[in-house]
């Protein structure tokens, strides 16, 4: 026999129960899990005794203390999640209940607030990326490249895709997860190969931008390269960088993809992030996840609803372009939110601060002795150091003077070390970080 | 809603209020010497983004939020979605600055309680499933799916098994199983249910073989029925070498009643955004950890959360892994708020929602089954699938219902799914609604009915008090307009 | 708004909604032995509060709360109340745990950071109103005044001066002023405007003597207009020995235009959630600061924030102190608001507040002066008022005319206020709204002043699309009912 | 001249501006000051340059940093101000727009929410205090009793009230301000000197329930006494303690107030906080600050309303019952969700941890060597111990070991120390403080 437990979140008491009992003529709870073998009915079930809320406060709070948040200090580790300031309206409106509690927006009629962000999220990531359409978002910024290169494949009905050595080790990990039972082959080359490796029988090209070294590629050749042969050029782009650059759809991006979180998502050790998904409108009706689209009602008003779901699983079933269900539509809002409030100038500045600051590093950097930037190509706001002695020696006295230091790439790059810059380092920052470095050469 | 005039209507997106110069926000000044830009040809003409205030974008946003429903303004039945309560405590812990401004690169020193909270985690979802191992990396309930079911592909194939090809599962299923599987690589064979409305199991018997990777089973399956003959199910499945996956969004059903893996299954998922009650979020984030039994422990998706001999916690691939399937550890900030959800429960609490969300379903089942079509009369788990046959004998079809609900000022149920039931409405109450709330409710679908004798054309036509009527999803698909653009200039 | 069904329905009160068990919180289990009870007088049979689940409470304050017009929500241009739009950073900072979280009586040094921030605050305030000192303790506008008065009596008496027993009030001023002043022990004396809406010279000359105490001005005055004679009403009230209080509730007007102090004010208070845009949260709270020259500063409420010479902060009393006038130190978490809207904006941002404050008003104020009447015809402040005086005519009251805009999606003006203006329509847009709100209201009341003509009942019966209809105030206040009874039993 | 500033707060860019310039026939934004006379017009401004919203939250997170927020360890100062649990749904909805940025609900026709959640307030606070009504709330715990003094007078048309010495220093200091003006006289006597002290003049009792050193006064005496004399029981009581408590109205309280402090608001360096005030029936007509009622409108629909208006300053001006306007209607919605999500058992348990709590550890302490409980009365959760050594230092060793101490009131009692214990002290927090006391011994 269960007890039953009156917790607060149940509001039902036992003799309201009852109630329900006596309408539908039984005894008791457990008489309507009958259909359960008796063997397997009621096991013991181990957990921890429940907390008040007082103590779960206490206890999370104790966890939570002994995690470093990233204000605790400088920091400049990026390498895939990135420390970018976030207004406080972005929190204030995406946990309003109202978006908070609601469910994916199957009944347009009582779901437009969310459509309409949704309609508004689409139009901002086209918009940054340059490309014709976006969908309502991916689960994070590995797994949107990994359905891209699945995409890449349907599209072109080639099962080869070459990925450039310079995307982020664990998005290749992740396009090799997605990748292993369809047969595809992934060629991973040194990115300034990959234009050569282009062959009739490529779905698609895959590259980061800026790579994950910080870098930027030359899209614009590898964008040729690839339409040459009938390949799509995939590309994994930073949407902060976009306030800046020119974005991968004016070179020709066939499929351009990106981690929401550089924009209005915390780090919160690595999730919940946002997937972004774009291409050009030939290609729509492989996209994978959820598209809103603009439509009237019997009245003639503006409406929006979910659209072209036949390419989606509940229709669609084991021939749908993905799996994928849920998303993150609360973090498309987060970035909706972010986006316009930053706006055509706010981003633009932002990922100018991030630009200068990370270049005024980089000099400094590159001019202490012992200390070496392997690469040469351009950057945007993160770039390798090679270190005198072992990066993780270099952390560890870093973090002596309480600053986190980069990450560390000495597979690639000899005592490698990547560091990333953005609009939270103050010159101040910067400065003792140089000269930290310098002690520790 | 209340009506709202000047910048707070929501008929004008984004782009459309726009107006040179208006600043949303304040940037830092730049306090280094700029450096010299990259060739021009790398940077941006022009960054079409809106240019406004921040109270317009407060205003318009709080304006959209008001056009929604959601648990905690409306009842939302929805069948298979599990709108439970959504407690504010656990927002509130994940965006402590020790969890929501943490790293997920830092030095695991650093992040030593984040850390154990997954550990923990991991350990109460496999105590719950009654499982060996559990892995947090899975995105949402797809995702664990497909994690799923790579794992058992992986294997097969470690063991050299490389003819399993197929993988069953019944016409009930939620789309994303067969999609699932497509992506991992298998044939999908559907196995019929039966009369009952459990899983066929002559005809399940006619698929097993060595072409058979193995079955997926939801259960309580997708009519809302815990299904009497599972344990034969897994039995028949591992009799051929088969195994079986666990679709847990219906775990709200089951908690502390059953655990899968003593009933047979080897792997599954939890959806933590429906049973541990983490917010929809209007449509994520999710989680779908994938709990599974000591054979397939060693596949499970990187990274596990291992704790070592010093007491310390850190990340590792498991052995034979499927390898990564997200960028970085699962979706940490809805892991803290289901970790939150089973402190403040425990086990008694776990089971009193199970025991509740069943009372409440059967509740509304046997208090609506003398009018509405019940195609499976039997005591019913979480959720209770009625068809509206009778309805639309009299002109009015389970959609309308749904709609007509709106304007009640309820949520509608789920329709049409699961595929197999004519006309079906999946209604799903859960533990967190009160008595007199599912008395309205239940009412409500009382007077539809009259209503659909009497009045059927309001029915029809319905809803009729939301801000848009019934939306043209043909238009919409056939001449799709994705985004905004810029009025055509009048002239 | 959006219907609601079940227990998101707003008709039933949190005690209809109590049942005999339901829980709304987990409280920790008791850790210590129990102690022996007082006596059995001395402890409670019955506590009669509601017992309701915790989703119950999220959804019955979340539906009450979509009940509400607000600045989010709704234009807002209710006159004299400054309702500007209220930044999410001012609460996200004042949420902070190490102000929210702090003990106002632990000691100084475990509270340096407020008690600076307090000192910087002083500062600026004092900074604003051209003043010499500050003390932040009062809790709101109309208890800064009170304080501001109370100092205004002692700085008498501590002249030995016994005989000034009265105080100049305009007709126009708000319903604080002669409330106040009775609180502090005076007399009030009226002081008219004159034909320009300024401070009638003449009838003030009348009036000063050796027994006014001094005289409150509202400037810009209620009439949303800079007094012209200001610096002369100054003069003579200080050439009788009596002194100027400033009511600064209108001060959105002249940040950084003009300074109280320069003109002539011996003291003033600030409405911190008007002009500096702390929330006002449905009615308080607020912050009501007083401001005053080098020879009222002795008398200040306390405590205020001094720096000592180490640059340490500590509370004290100023010497003469009319003395502690709340609990502790002031409305702190409304202060941090304050301070960090002031370091958001700094003085270009306080100038381009009041220059676009009182632009909008006068627009409003051009845009409809053909329309509705002007009882003063000249370029307004932050505020225009007009009469609905030509509406009237039409048998549609300027109450009506205001409720008429609730259906049109705008908050209503300030009516019947300032008492000297006929039918009074009050209108403060504020600086945070966009032209495009602007240009909305201004048709609205273009298209009400029609309806006066064309349909007259749609507005005298207006308001049409509100959650209630004009409510029975007559019988509200005939018998009250003030809070919620046991329903009679039915039998 | 004034130059225009673009705040990202202010939507009118330059442009707009000017075409709103046009529609006025002005030129400048200036033109529109020329009544501010020359000499007085645009007067520098000296205030520090405006920060980013980044800088802000580093500069304020640095403020913050520097005081110690009672979550930092063991707490045990009270003495006015509490350090309760508060449930997280409270600030998840008073932050709610619509009621965060609402103004008082002048308009009842879109402002149901405010009222409603107003009526909710009165109902509880009349039902916690026993009293017939209460109001939408006041400033503080400190005016809301002066202002009952105030009233006391009117109601009775007598000028003299009697004040215990054992309520707080801080509220007769209030009083003392309240009443300068009004020629009242305030006698401060002995707590159980009070009743004897009553004379036909005495126009109010003035006490405090725990008393301000935490003990509780003998409320039917001091009601016998004042009525017998026709003076009226004015009881300043902690709402919170009512989960235990008979409550005054039990004992003959003709107005009860309180500081809401404890049920529901954050420390918050002492503010905003928020007076409650209740009082029987027959004195409605003399209260000050707002009422909402319940009513009906045309539709015969239930509705709220600020009723009985002609008893405050907008209508009744100079002879209105208070200058109060503007008072704490979003702290007066916090206790009430406080209240609600607490409920009937809630807020007894609550009590009875407090109580039990400061008990254990009084027992503990007055074991100690050195250590001593001067007073003898039943207490609630505070309670005055005499330190070996001054007060001061015993907290000044305390918080060597990170604990914060009680307030000192050697004014009043041989090296007296009031220490507060309440359910956010655990049992080791509290053996933690016993032992260091044990130590500074
Ligand atoms: C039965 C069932 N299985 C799987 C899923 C997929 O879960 P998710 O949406 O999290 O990907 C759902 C959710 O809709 C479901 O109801
Ligand atoms: C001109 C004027 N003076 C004084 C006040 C009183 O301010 P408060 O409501 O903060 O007490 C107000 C606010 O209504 C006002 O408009």
């Amino acid at each position: 026999m269960v007890t039953n437990f009156q917790s607060h979140y149940i509001p039902n008491t036992p003799a309201e129960q009852d109630e329900l009992l006596a309408a539908i003529g039984l005894r008791s709870v457990d008489d309507l899990f009958a259909d359960i073998p008796d063997d397997f009915r009621n096991p013991p079930l181990e957990l921890p005794a429940p907390l008040s809320e007082l103590e779960i406060q206490r206890e999370l709070g104790e966890m939570a203390a002994r995690n470093r948040p990233l204000s605790a200090g400088p920091s400049f580790l990026g390498a895939g999640s990135y420390h970018h300031f976030i207004p406080s309206i972005v929190k204030a409106i995406m946990t309003r209940g109202e978006f908070l509690t609601a469910y994916t927006p199957y009944q347009p009629e009582v779901s437009q607030g969310t459509l309409q962000v949704i309609f508004e999220f689409q139009t901002m990531i086209s918009a940054l990326y340059g490309m014709e359409v976006a969908n309502a978002g991916m689960y994070d910024g590995a797994t949107s490249v990994a359905e891209a290169v699945l995409m890449a494949c349907r599209v072109t009905r080639r099962q080869q895709v070459i990925v450039a050595d310079t995307v982020a080790p664990a998005y290749r990990q992740v396009i090799a997860t997605y990748c292993q039972a369809q047969g595809i082959a992934i060629d991973i080359v040194p990115a300034d190969r990959a234009a050569d490796a282009v062959t009739e029988a490529t779905a698609g090209v895959v590259v980061q931008y800026p790579n994950f070294y910080g870098s930027l590629e030359d899209l614009a050749a590898l964008g040729a390269a690839a339409h040459a042969d009938g390949a799509l050029l995939v590309v994994s782009a930073d949407p902060l960088t976009m306030g800046m650059l020119r974005p991968p759809g004016e070179f020709g991006a066939d499929i351009v993809t990106g981690e929401g979180q550089p924009i209005g998502i915390p780090p919160s050790f690595g999730g919940p992030y946002l997937g972004l998904f774009s291409c050009k409108q030939q290609y729509i009706r492989q996209m994978p996840s959820r598209l809103v689209g603009r439509t009237t009602d019997t009245e003639g008003r503006t409406g929006y609803v979910l659209t072209l779901q036949t390419r989606e699983q509940h229709i669609r079933r084991e021939r749908a372009t993905s799996n994928i269900c849920t998303n993150e539509a609360l973090y498309a809002l987060a970035s909706s939110i972010y986006l316009a409030v930053m706006g055509r100038n706010g981003l633009r500045q932002v990922a100018e601060l991030c630009y200068h600051k990370a270049h005024y590093a980089a000099d400094a950097i590159g001019k202490l002795g012992g200390y070496s930037l392997p690469q040469s190509a351009d950057f945007f706001q993160e770039f390798v150091v090679s270190c005198p002695v072992a990066p993780a020696e270099v952390n560890r006295q870093l973090m002596e003077r309480n600053i986190l230091g980069g990450l560390d790439v000495s597979d690639r790059f000899d005592n490698g070390m990547l560091l990333c810059v953005t609009e939270m380092n103050s010159r101040a920052d910067i400065d003792a970080l140089v000269s930290a470095l310098a002690e520790i050469a | 809603m209340l009506n709202k005039g000047g910048n707070r209507d929501t008929t004008m997106m984004l782009m459309d209020r726009s107006v040179p110069g208006r600043v949303g926000v304040i940037t830092p000044e730049l306090d280094v010497p700029a450096a010299p830009l990259p060739d021009a040809a790398l940077l941006r003409d022009s960054l079409p983004l809106p240019e406004v205030s921040e109270p317009e974008v407060v205003q318009y946003f709080t304006a959209l939020s008001q056009l929604n429903f959601s648990i905690d303004t409306h009842f939302y039945p929805l069948g298979s979605c599990t709108m439970k309560y959504n407690p504010k405590v656990n927002d509130e812990v994940a965006f402590l600055p020790g969890f929501a401004g943490i790293h997920p690169q830092q030095p695991a020193e650093h992040s030593q309680g984040a850390l154990e909270l997954l550990y923990r985690l991991q350990g109460f979802l496999t105590e719950v499933t009654g499982m060996a191992a559990t892995s947090l990396a899975t995105l949402a309930g797809a995702h664990g799916e497909l994690g799923g079911v790579l794992m058992m592909r992986a294997y097969h194939l470690a063991k050299g098994d490389t003819g399993r090809t197929k993988m069953g599962i019944p016409d009930s299923a939620h789309g994303t199983n067969p999609a699932s599987a497509a992506m991992a690589g298998f044939d999908v064979v559907t196995i019929p249910s039966d009369a009952d409305g459990n899983t066929d199991l002559a005809a399940l018997r006619e698929i097993v073989s060595d072409d058979l990777a193995g079955v997926m089973i939801t259960l309580p399956s997708t009519l809302g029925l815990f299904d009497t003959n599972i344990v034969e199910v897994c039995r028949v499945v591992h009799q051929c070498g088969g195994l079986v996956y666990g679709d847990g969004a219906n775990m709200n059903a089951l908690l502390g009643r059953a655990k899968l893996g003593e009933l047979g299954f080897d792997v599954c998922h939890l959806n933590l955004h429906k049973t541990f009650s983490t917010p929809h979020g209007g449509g994520g984030p999710g989680a779908g950890p994938v709990c599974c039994g000591e054979i397939l422990a060693p596949f499970l998706a990187a990274p596990v959360v291992e704790r070592n001999d010093a007491g310390q916690y850190t990340l590792a691939e498991p052995e034979q892994s499927i390898g990564k399937i997200s960028g970085f550890h699962g979706n940490f900030g809805v892991l803290v708020r289901a970790y939150t959800y089973i402190r403040t429960l425990g086990a008694a609490g776990l089971q009193s929602i199970s025991g509740n969300a069943v009372l409440n379903a059967n509740y509304i089942m046997h208090t609506l089954k003398d009018i509405y079509a019940l195609p499976y009369d039997r005591t019913c788990m979480h959720e209770v699938v009625f068809s509206a046959d009778r309805q639309r004998e009299r002109g009015v079809s389970g959609l309308e219902v749904a709609k007509r609900l709106l304007d009640y000022g309820f949520h509608a149920p789920t329709m049409y799914f699961p595929l197999i039931v004519h006309e079906a409405l999946m209604i799903e109450p859960t533990e967190s609604e009160t008595k007199e709330t599912l008395d309205a409710f239940i009412a409500a679908l009382r007077a539809i009915d009259a209503e659909a004798t009497n009045e059927p054309e309001t029915v029809q036509h319905a809803p009729h008090t939301t801000p848009v009527s019934r939306l043209d999803e043909a238009t919409a698909a056939r001449r799709p307009v994705l985004r905004w653009e810029e009025p055509a200039a009048a002239d």
